[in-house]
């Protein structure tokens, strides 16, 4: 038994994380975050360079073939580093989609590009103020035309193109669209990260291309939702640690009372209970890293595990990091924000904490069936 | 047990209402309110309305009437906050002065100073701000180090202050300063009063996370205060500063942003995993526990007015509000947005919008559990000053101030 | 405006705490949990003697004729002392069921020895693992006979009568039985909390005597729960605020690494969340005491609010006074663990908190009607 | 990143089971295992099967090879520990004088001693107790205050010693005492080894909350344990305690009791509120909780497993385990009864029963949140030897055992 990283991803992991240190990532999500770019398009195309878009391509469409488990250890890098790049919507799902659904004609026109980096792509789901289900998805699909809006959609500005939901008669499908095609209108959309950008997509008869099977679409779209989910945990991950590890480094240096306030056992039991947070989330995010990369019957529990408990870390590090911070922590100026922002965005992008213990407990009465 | 006044306090609170109702409008729903188009002009609306409260004897009801004040007992405040309530009306920005500075004033300052200063203070013709907190100094406060030195009559201050909320409109200030850094930390502290167009006073605003600027630091270069504007002996700034920071904990109330009947409004009005939120049993408990929190401190509140009108010292109402209200609000915009699933986040120009609502609490509640006493320092005095549990051990007691440890260094 | 009690009501107060201290009624408690008796009789009887079973009960049969702010400040103080007696169950539940639907017949048959104490009754509800609904009851009563078991009954081994509830056709009544009459089996129950005595109740063709209308019974029986739960409340209370004292006290007198543990901020912080609790449960309880004593059409809610925020403020207190006391507070020497059983003793007796709860929100959503 | 054995691993691991399959049986379920009538019947059955993992090889797998121990690697006796679980075999009382007391002899004893003990403990026949924590001296051990009196070459122990479990069915016991009152608090300790039926050496059962006693107090009346028996230098009882204090940590597993597991099988065939509680999403958040606390620790402890298999020092998961499941049993408790109602609290005089499990949580997580450490000490760890952070401040630093104040008085 070894439940850890190979020493080669491990490598890999720390390479991820000196190349987005010596970029300042950090830095330039708050540049994105004040400024007017949706998204820092240099570090973008660094890290297609680096060959993180292409992990877990095949070679046979320009990818690195690793497994991933390198995926996993690059997703927990670019969340303790806030990276501002389409990464998540691309990499997690836009490509997975097509790995996973793609005819090998779509595989072979979409992949070589999403490896590279030079295509990105995303993925519209949600169409209103609540959870979407099978039912209350309203985009329609007839004739190879899609109608309808997606409110939501993250890197929906600057995707070349969308996998999306929608009906063609009561099934829900998945669908591809190119988000250059007429009958696309794209709305910018302004959300409490602005470090991560957000639009809204308008489809008036834009063409689509299917994917998969049209009556296996919901299933296929949860398969690939619990992926997914692995990921951003690790990205949730890394976001949380980080804001542990401010919390402490601020409260070492940080004197009240002639003493450092880490001495004071409010201060030292508050990054306890982080650390704690951390490690379970860590623990479970490799279950789901062990699930994801070798196709596991319990995928779907093991990625609400992980999704869950991510989430858990994440909120609790990024909202006690202020708090030990003090009124330091509530200025704009101090990075503090920047994560208990991207905590939200995290916990919003493939839906609510409430949905994912949700479908934890149904995994696990599909497990344990009476 | 009752909710109804007495005979006396059914009386005042006629009058109260009577006069309001002649010189305001009285709120058509719960989120009617005033509303200013900018800063200056809420100033100016408030200035006016101040005014016409002064000349009808409203003003400052605590204070003496000598001053301008009405000598009201407590709970004759309380019901005027209740009744004042149900108005639109102008508000903010005079509670320093009135409820920090003014006090102090009276306490403190010669009789030509409180004539000259205490009229326009009830009036509401000039705005004071409050310069304590320094980026060092914080749950600390006395650790403060803004030096000030004496030469002849006249003192010079350097340093910097922060989280001076108004600064930038402000006309006069209340000041601590370390006048003596080798005497022991609360022994070598020094109060004053100044000009906030004084040379040398430079205001700058801090951009809070949620965007907005609120606050100010303070930067003082050689800023020049005559002897007179002291308050207090020499040393003794400390002991002056007590009395200002006590009503402080009394003003920093309720955490604004949605609440209990909110989160309950929406999860009525929203699906969660294909039926009404509402039906989920995990909104219901914690719409529950939301609302035993919010009834309770309501009901503490209501236990804490009527001690006061018993004549009784009001019990640690206000830190148990700050603490509990603080972390209810910041759970419930993240119940809010998370019922929103995906959109949650969407950013609205309507600040009555959903989502606005929530994503404001998000961020006012990580400043509510700081501001004005973090949760920790809360529960320290909780521990106590109505526990009675020990202090925490000190490290900078009994050893002059300049040689108590700031860093690591 | 007076939220508080009356000077008299805190002077009768502490006549009771003093009174229940002189008598050593912790002591008590630890007798009944480590003897064989079901309750101190002695106890009751002193406590009938100070009238404290006559205070609601009016004048004309032979009660004291005060208030239920009065009842509350008594029940606080039997919360407080543990009074190792049945008195929730005669006074809160069975007095209560008579004064609201006894006929005058029975309010003069059961009353005055209610009020003095000679007589105690109780309330038979619980059937099974579950709580009660109006369709999982199955006591039944024909030709005024019941049939059918009550599994756990306070002080059902001590009552002279029951009221019990049962189906007569469809609906669900409520009814009196003599527990000396044929027809009636007495089981003593074991619980967690022996200072407190259980039963279960086995109905052979009782004689019932109908209280209420039949049709009305379902709602009648959740007005007298909710009259009940402001007292549970109230007891719930005194046994919190005793719990919270009690690790104070041993916090400022336990010394470790030199200093009094109290000094640690882990303890101060333990104790002030526990203060904290205190005072949340305090206030909605006077809520529910006003409710209570005016009849208030608020009473389902203030009720609901009291017993949730109540047994939230006990169970905090209980179990981290017990962590308080370290190894100490896990012996059966100290008297951590009599408020720890009576704490769940407590929560259990008229139902669960999720049961509250649901109770609280439903009667929110009644008030709010859209 | 697997679940496998690497070859050398799955040999030892096939060997292990074939051993124990030809000495042992399978359990037959989750809830089976070993039961005996009585505390001395399982005494006597532990010796047996001691006896025979003795003869066989398989006895005190960290031990080397001279004491009758296996040399195994971490890995191995992790291994072993997975194997074993799965048969009926009888356990308990040896841990303290396998896992602790055997390593502090092998540290400190002479080898005449080594000879005369470790064999005896590694079969199993003596059993041996741990006389550390003292009424005044729990978490803060090093307040201990046990006097030993040296004279010619006897040491007189007087004093007291509680939460000594197995006291009264030991043979021999490691002791702690306070030789020098009068140095620092560290320096003051010497630390035996004594025979458990000395005279003036008296055992009594200390009751729990449950009503159970598997602790005792010990009292120490002038005996008198000769100067040989000590182990480490006079005054060094503190850095041989050390030792033997990292073991306990690492012994004080999980939690027993009622888990996610027992909390949906009940929430699955019981009702709430009139439907199946599995159904209420109150009950679904909080399982969800659960479960990921419980697969956070079980894959902790495998990433623990791992480092131990690569030979790095393994992380403070057992701190975690014990703060995690400590409050998770509490809170499995309380909700389990809960969704029993009012019959909850019901008590069964059968072992399995719903009730039972619960209530024995409810007793038993209280217990564990303290018992080897409490939640607060274990934070501070966390936070000082993993974290980095400083140690709390010490009033007890620097002086004399005997002027740190123990008591208000």
């Amino acid at each position: 038994m070894n439940f850890e990283f190979s020493a080669e991803q491990i490598q890999l992991k720390d390479i991820a994380r000196k190349f987005l240190e010596k970029e300042d990532s950090v830095k330039r999500a708050r540049a994105v975050l004040e400024g007017e770019t949706s998204y820092d398009e240099e570090l973008w195309k660094l890290i297609g360079e680096m060959g993180f878009t292409a992990t877990a391509i095949p070679e046979k469409y320009d990818g690195l073939g690793l497994g991933y488990l390198e995926l996993c250890v690059i997703a927990e890098e670019l969340g303790r580093s806030l990276a501002p790049t389409p990464f998540s919507s691309s990499v997690y799902l836009a490509t997975e989609f097509l790995l996973k659904l793609g005819s090998e004609e779509m595989k072979q026109n979409y992949l070589p590009k999403l490896a590279s980096g030079s295509l990105i792509g995303t993925f519209a789901h949600t169409e209103g103020n609540t959870s979407p289900t099978e039912e209350n998805i309203s985009c329609e699909v007839k004739d190879n035309l899609i109608n309808g809006i997606k409110i939501v959609v993250p890197d929906g500005d600057v995707a070349d193109f969308t996998i999306v939901t929608a009906k063609e008669g009561n099934d829900v499908g998945l669908y591809l669209v190119d988000l250059n095609s007429d009958g696309v209108e794209i709305v910018n959309q302004q959300t409490l990260d602005p470090s991560r950008s957000h639009a809204s997509l308008i489809f008036k008869g834009a063409k689509t291309i299917t994917l998969g099977s049209a009556n296996e679409g919901w299933d296929n779209l949860q398969n690939i939702l619990d992926r997914a989910a692995v990921l951003f945990a690790f990205e949730q991950l890394g976001g949380a640690e980080a804001s542990m590890d401010m919390a402490k480094e601020y409260a070492m240096g940080r004197f009240a009372f002639g003493r450092s306030i880490a001495s004071f056992q409010a201060i030292k039991h508050k990054l306890a209970d982080m650390y704690i947070a951390v490690e379970l989330a860590r623990s479970n995010c490799y279950y789901g890293a062990w699930a994801l990369s070798t196709d596991a019957p319990e995928l779907a529990t093991a990625a609400a595990t992980s999704r869950v408990s991510a989430s858990q870390a994440f909120n609790e590090c990024s909202k006690e990091n202020i708090q030990t911070h003090g009124g330091m922590g509530f200025t704009w100026e101090f990075d503090c924000h920047l994560y208990y922002r991207r905590c939200r965005q995290l916990a919003a992008n493939i839906g609510s904490q409430s949905i994912w213990k949700d479908k934890l407990i149904s995994s696990l009465e599909r497990a344990n069936q009476l | 047990m009752d909710f109804n006044d007495t005979t006396e306090e059914a009386k005042f609170r006629k009058e109260a209402y009577e006069w309001l109702k002649a010189n305001a409008d009285l709120k058509e729903g719960p989120k009617d309110g005033w509303r200013s188009a900018s800063e200056e002009e809420g100033l100016e609306q408030v200035k006016v309305w101040q005014n016409k409260l002064y000349e009808s004897g409203w003003a400052c009801m605590h204070w003496p009437k000598e001053f301008g004040g009405r000598e009201s007992t407590p709970i004759e405040r309380v019901i005027w906050g209740q009744e004042i309530s149900k108005f639109k009306v102008p508000g903010g920005y005079l509670e320093i002065g009135q409820g920090m500075a003014g006090p102090v004033m009276m306490m403190y300052a010669t009789e030509e100073q409180k004539a000259r200063h205490l009229p326009p203070m009830a009036r509401g013709e000039e705005i004071w701000c409050q310069l304590f907190s320094e980026p060092g100094a914080g749950s600390d406060l006395a650790g403060l180090k803004t030096k000030s030195v004496l030469e002849g009559d006249t003192w010079t201050i350097n340093g910097q202050k922060i989280w001076t909320s108004g600064a930038h409109f402000s006309d006069w200030g209340i000041l601590v300063t370390r006048s003596d850094p080798t005497a022991h930390k609360h022994k070598g502290l020094t109060y004053f009063f100044l000009d906030m167009k004084s040379p040398g006073v430079e205001v700058r605003p801090i951009k809070q996370i949620s965007g907005g600027a609120n606050f100010n630091e303070v930067y003082f270069t050689d800023v020049k205060i005559p002897d007179s504007q002291r308050l207090g002996a020499v040393g003794d700034g400390w002991k002056v500063s007590l009395t200002t920071l006590m009503n402080e904990r009394l003003a920093v109330g309720d955490a604004s942003g949605p609440d209990f009947q909110e989160a309950f409004t929406l999860a009525r009005g929203q699906d969660l995993n294909g039926s009404l939120a509402i039906e989920n049993g995990a909104v219901r408990e914690k719409l529950a526990d939301w609302y035993c929190q919010q009834s309770g401190l309501k009901f503490a509140k209501y236990r804490n007015i009527s001690a006061l009108s018993r004549g009784e010292t009001p019990g640690p109402q206000s830190s148990i509000t700050k603490i509990v209200s603080g972390n209810k609000l910041q759970e419930i915009a993240n119940f809010g947005m998370d019922l929103m699933d995906s959109a949650g986040i969407l950013r609205s120009d309507e600040p009555d919008a959903d989502q606005s609502m929530y994503q404001y609490g998000f961020y006012g509640a990580a400043g509510i559990r700081i501001a004005g006493g973090t949760d920790e320092i809360l529960k320290n005095i909780i521990s106590e000053q109505v526990l009675g549990m020990p202090q925490d051990m000190r490290a900078d007691k009994g050893i002059p101030f300049n040689e108590i440890p700031s860093s690591n260094k």
